[in-house]
């Protein structure tokens, strides 16, 4: 039987090249933006999928914390984004 | 039977999973999008929760979904819905597509390899070990704020930044219309409840899921929907305060380190009796750093007079040139 | 005052806090600290060079459970240039930004930026590596958009999704690495290493994120725009040293931990990629309207020369012929740094003296501004690598590394982006000296020109006449060589 | 005995919320759809905590239970509410 750890580390990288081919195909900003969050969610769930030791065991919190470091520099990130995005609009109306 | 079962749920997930992520990547409508992503998170947390990683499920349900839902909805709520799509040629996207699956691959063989490679416990034991010397007992925030707590630190400076460029780039939004009396009655009991969650989730941190991360964001969501119920609430924000707010995460944390690199020659080498109450200060002040940031980001901008008090107090410093 | 690696990361980081804190007192805060760090970072070179590489680690914690800060002489040399550009740079922006507003915005996001560089050549974490990379390209991209035109944000937001797409490639590699060897500490993990599918597939990925942030030729389609777009102190150390310390992580990665993995074919392709980026970047360069886009093409080829080495290095037995190329490439990583940052920074000059930076337009600046227009010369004579700028010894050694490995077919590389930079260099002075109506008197903008000269002298006199110090620096504390 | 109670209660908590799901998906507008969802749900999510609760030995989390359920009724009626309102106000009935 297929280890849940392979099992999930298989989804994270099927969610990463999704992310990936949607970042490298889309032009607009926003759509490239939810890509990007999609793409580092797949790595998340690598780090979290191999964290996972067992039903008995504790998972190793090393992963754990890497990934919530990420998640908050993915949301300040996202932030900047769309500033940036709101600024390009304002002077495009202008 | 039970294993089987388990199975069953596990592929579930991972197919709702996966067609989330690609609708949110496939769809040209940005509303649909942000949508579809709200909802991805949310599974996400549930994945998370099943991998038992309890501090990232509650993380991703705020920050994630949450905060990050919050900042896309509010900054889609103008936009035309007639997008130009504009097509790559079709040689380019079957480039795109080859490289992707060849890259998918590779790495689903490496991770295969590395699974193999790997004893399964990594560095696990190792941290285990030690968490009784962090000062916490919850794993997590033994290594977010005591092994690993340069990375947390760094992690501080990057919101930082975010929020800076948020600052200078715009004005605050103001085109929000007062809000509904019903919301207001709810709002009423729901934001205190959300600040004492907070708290809550900033003590319960050392020894449970939960930490400055979660209660940050938390408390962010309060002054939100603070925001959403009374749009005029932050024009009497007092600005040094929001300065201070801003940056007491890192110069608390930055002063502690400094301070342990005297007493104990490592930089954030905490004393040990002292790690426990040492992490509690760090983290109340990260919190406050927190909030204050995910708040600006959602409002969008910088808030009135937050830039031009220099030019009225003072003629300050002249350009220098051009003399 | 123990340890002066903490205080070269933590002073800009504090700096940037006070000047957030107190506006008005900025520039003051702002030029002290960094001449601080400078002095900072002049000691722990002194450091390293009478005790070795030096190790901090964060926290009591031994490497493998907490974060250690490392430096040898590649990361101290490297940090010493980034502390001299930066502070050099600290001064022009202070008299270059008239506008008050924009000062206030500059200078809590340029320490920031400083605080990011300082911290990512002494990581010695892979995932710290990661949040170091984040604000790095999180500063560096606030500061491109305070040129708020409609160029600049464009340019700022394609930077920003490029860099986002970079670093997550690089943290899928980290994860791979984790999942394999449980590591993330990067003496430990050189260690452990061995040459299996999982380390190449995981330096695949690492090393592709790294590509796309150090613009390595088919990548470097975001990097003109982003680095000609930004004010002219932000494109300088953009130049100058953001993009060298992505490349810094690859030579780390390439030549210290992971140097049991890399193929001979694996570093020909790199090689190959930056003999591409050489010609193309420097024929590009020549072909620009405007000074800033020159400069920002001539990055592109710099760099390239950079990745040029690789192939070398790795193809040369272990022992006095490796160090000396290896030397030559810190040389000339050192010797653009400087030379760059002095020729954006003279762009600066032009472009508020004139209005714009058009090389075609530029007669009679050699007479307006007769030091700016040396400054550039000087530059150029860098780029090009004629004596007696560091970059001539160092295209020397490459030459002669060429030969003693018997990859000979990068000399004509060399050579031809040698001449292409000379015709960049000269199309420009061209355009400078010739007649024009200079309008109005000579002008000496000391403020803005005096730390550009400054930094064209350290690139043209003091790395060529002191190279024989580097290279013992180099040769007796690195790391990479195991001396 | 009290397993067995529980399962079902769970599972007719599971039945109601695939119903209105069903209702998202099948009914014509916003209105019906938004009654479908918020009424079946509810009542899935009450019967699913009260499944949990019996099932649940401390005390204290069975409080914690009550306190989500609580919450949830809460926001799921006011956002209803907001959404109807908005959209009889002239906004999209489309999704």
């Amino acid at each position: 039987m297929i280890s849940e750890q392979l099992l999930f580390a298989l989804c994270g990288i099927g969610i990463f090249s999704i992310g990936l081919r949607a970042t490298l195909i889309h032009q607009q900003l926003l759509s490239r933006l939810l890509a990007l969050n999609v793409c580092g969610a797949g790595v998340f769930l690598i780090f979290i999928a191999i964290a996972y030791r067992g039903e008995t065991q504790i998972a190793d919190p090393v992963p754990h914390a890497l990934v919530l470091t990420g998640i908050v520099v993915a949301v300040s990130a996202m932030a900047m984004a769309l500033a940036l995005r709101h600024k390009l609009k304002d002077l495009n109306d202008e | 039977m039970t294993e089987w079962l388990w199975l069953f749920l596990d592929l579930t997930l991972i197919l709702l999973l996966l067609t989330l992520a690609w609708l949110t990547c496939a769809t040209h409508n940005n509303q649909k999008g942000v949508t579809y992503f709200i909802a991805f998170g949310l599974l996400l947390a549930l994945a998370w929760a099943r991998l038992k990683a309890p501090d990232l499920a509650l993380a991703e349900a705020v920050i994630g979904a949450g905060i990050s839902g919050a900042l896309l909805l509010a900054a889609i709520k103008h936009d035309d819905d007639a997008q130009s799509v504009n097509k790559l040629p079709s040689i380019k996207l079957w480039m795109v597509n080859l490289l992707t699956v060849a890259l998918a691959t590779l790495m689903g063989w490496g991770v295969w390899h590395g699974l193999e490679l790997s004893d399964g416990n990594r560095l696990a034991d190792q941290v285990l070990a030690q968490v009784p010397e962090s000062g916490v007992t919850n794993p997590v925030t033994a290594v977010l704020l005591n092994f690993r707590a340069y990375d947390t630190l760094l992690e501080l400076a990057v919101v930082l930044t975010a929020v800076l460029a948020v600052l200078t780039l715009n004005p605050m939004r103001k085109t929000y219309v007062p809000a509904e009396p019903i919301l207001q009655t709810m709002l009423s009991w729901l934001v205190p409840l959300l600040v004492v969650t907070s708290g809550y989730l900033l003590w319960v941190g050392a020894h449970a899921p939960g930490g400055a991360f979660q209660a940050g964001a938390l408390l962010a969501s309060a002054l939100i929907l603070l925001q959403l119920a009374q749009p005029t609430a932050y024009q009497a924000i007092n600005l040094n305060w929001m300065r201070f707010l801003l940056i007491v995460g890192i110069a608390v944390f930055v002063s502690v380190g400094l301070l342990m690199m005297f007493l104990n020659t490592a930089f954030l080498g905490y004393s040990s009796s002292w790690s426990g109450i040492l992490i509690l200060v760090i983290e109340t002040a990260a919190t406050f750093s927190i909030a204050s940031a995910l708040a600006i980001a959602y409002m969008g901008g910088r808030p009135d007079g937050w830039e031009t008090f220099e030019t009225s107090t003072s003629s300050g410093h002249q350009g220098g040139k051009h003399s | 005052m123990n340890n002066p690696m903490v205080w070269v990361i933590m002073l800009p980081l504090l700096a940037s806090l006070i000047t957030l804190a107190w506006p008005r007192r900025a520039h003051w805060i702002g030029l002290l600290f960094s001449v601080i760090t400078l002095a900072f970072s002049m000691v722990l070179v002194y450091q390293v060079f009478n005790g070795g590489p030096q190790t901090h680690e964060l926290g009591n914690w031994n490497a493998g459970l907490g974060i250690a800060l490392r430096a040898d002489a590649l990361s101290a040399s490297l940090l010493v240039m980034a502390m001299l550009v930066f502070t050099a740079t600290t001064f022009y922006a202070d008299a270059y930004f008239s506008d008050v507003n924009k000062r206030m915005r500059f200078w809590p996001l340029w320490l920031m930026l400083s605080t990011a560089i300082n911290a990512l050549l002494l990581s010695g974490d892979l995932f710290n590596l990661y949040v170091t990379l984040e604000l790095l390209g999180l500063s560096a991209v606030a500061l491109t958009a305070l040129s708020d035109n409609r160029a600049a944000l464009q340019a700022s937001i394609r930077y920003l999704s490029i860099g986002l797409l970079g670093s997550l490639v690089f943290l899928a590699g980290v994860a791979l690495i984790y999942t394999g060897y449980g590591i993330l500490d990067l003496e430990l993990l050189a260690q452990r290493i061995q040459a299996e599918p999982l380390a190449q597939v995981a330096l695949t990925l690492m090393s592709a994120g790294l590509i796309i942030k150090s613009a390595l030729f088919p990548m470097h389609f975001w990097l003109p725009a982003a680095h000609a777009s930004a004010p002219a102190p932000v494109s300088a150390a953009l130049s100058a040293l953001v993009v060298k310390v992505s490349l810094y992580i690859i030579l780390r990665l390439w030549i210290d931990v992971f140097d049991v993995v890399i193929t001979p074919a694996s570093a020909l392709l790199i090689g190959i990629l930056g003999a591409a980026a050489v010609i193309w970047g420097s024929w590009q360069a020549l072909r620009a309207e405007r000074l800033k886009l020159l400069a920002a093409y001539s990055t592109v080829a710099q760099l390239g020369y950079l990745f040029i080495f690789i192939p070398l290095i790795t193809g040369l037995p272990e022992g006095q012929l490796r160090e000396t190329a290896f030397t030559a490439l810190v040389l000339l990583a050192l010797t653009h740094g400087f030379a760059k940052s002095a020729l954006f920074l003279s762009a600066g000059v032009v472009q508020h003296r004139a209005g714009h930076d058009r090389i075609a337009d530029l007669a009679g600046t050699s007479r307006a501004l007769p030091l700016t227009t040396f400054i550039i010369a000087l530059s150029g004579v860098a780029l090009i690598g004629l004596p007696p700028s560091g970059s001539f010894i160092a295209k020397w050694q490459l030459l002669a590394a060429s030969i003693h490995s018997a990859q000979w077919w990068w000399i004509p590389v060399v050579a031809t982006g040698s001449i292409l930079a000379a015709a960049y260099t000269f199309r420009v002075l061209g355009h400078a000296f010739g007649p024009g109506d200079s309008a109005g008197k000579v002008l000496n903008w000391g403020r803005e020109e005096i730390p550009a000269l400054t930094l064209a002298l350290f690139a043209t006199v003091v790395l060529g006449l002191g190279s024989a110090g580097l290279w013992d620096f180099i040769s007796n504390n690195s790391q990479f060589i195991g001396g | 005995m009290i397993d067995i109670l529980a399962l079902t209660i769970i599972l007719g908590g599971v039945f109601f919320y695939m119903t209105g799901s069903i209702g998202l998906i099948r009914l014509p507008d916003l209105f019906s759809r938004l009654h479908a969802l918020s009424k079946a749900d509810n009542t899935g999510l009450a019967l699913i905590t009260l499944g949990i609760a019996m099932l649940e030995p401390d005390k204290i989390l069975i409080f914690k239970l009550i306190l989500v359920w609580l919450l949830m009724l809460a926001a799921s009626a006011i956002s209803s509410h907001l959404i109807a309102k908005h959209a009889l106000s002239g906004g999209k009935q489309d999704d």
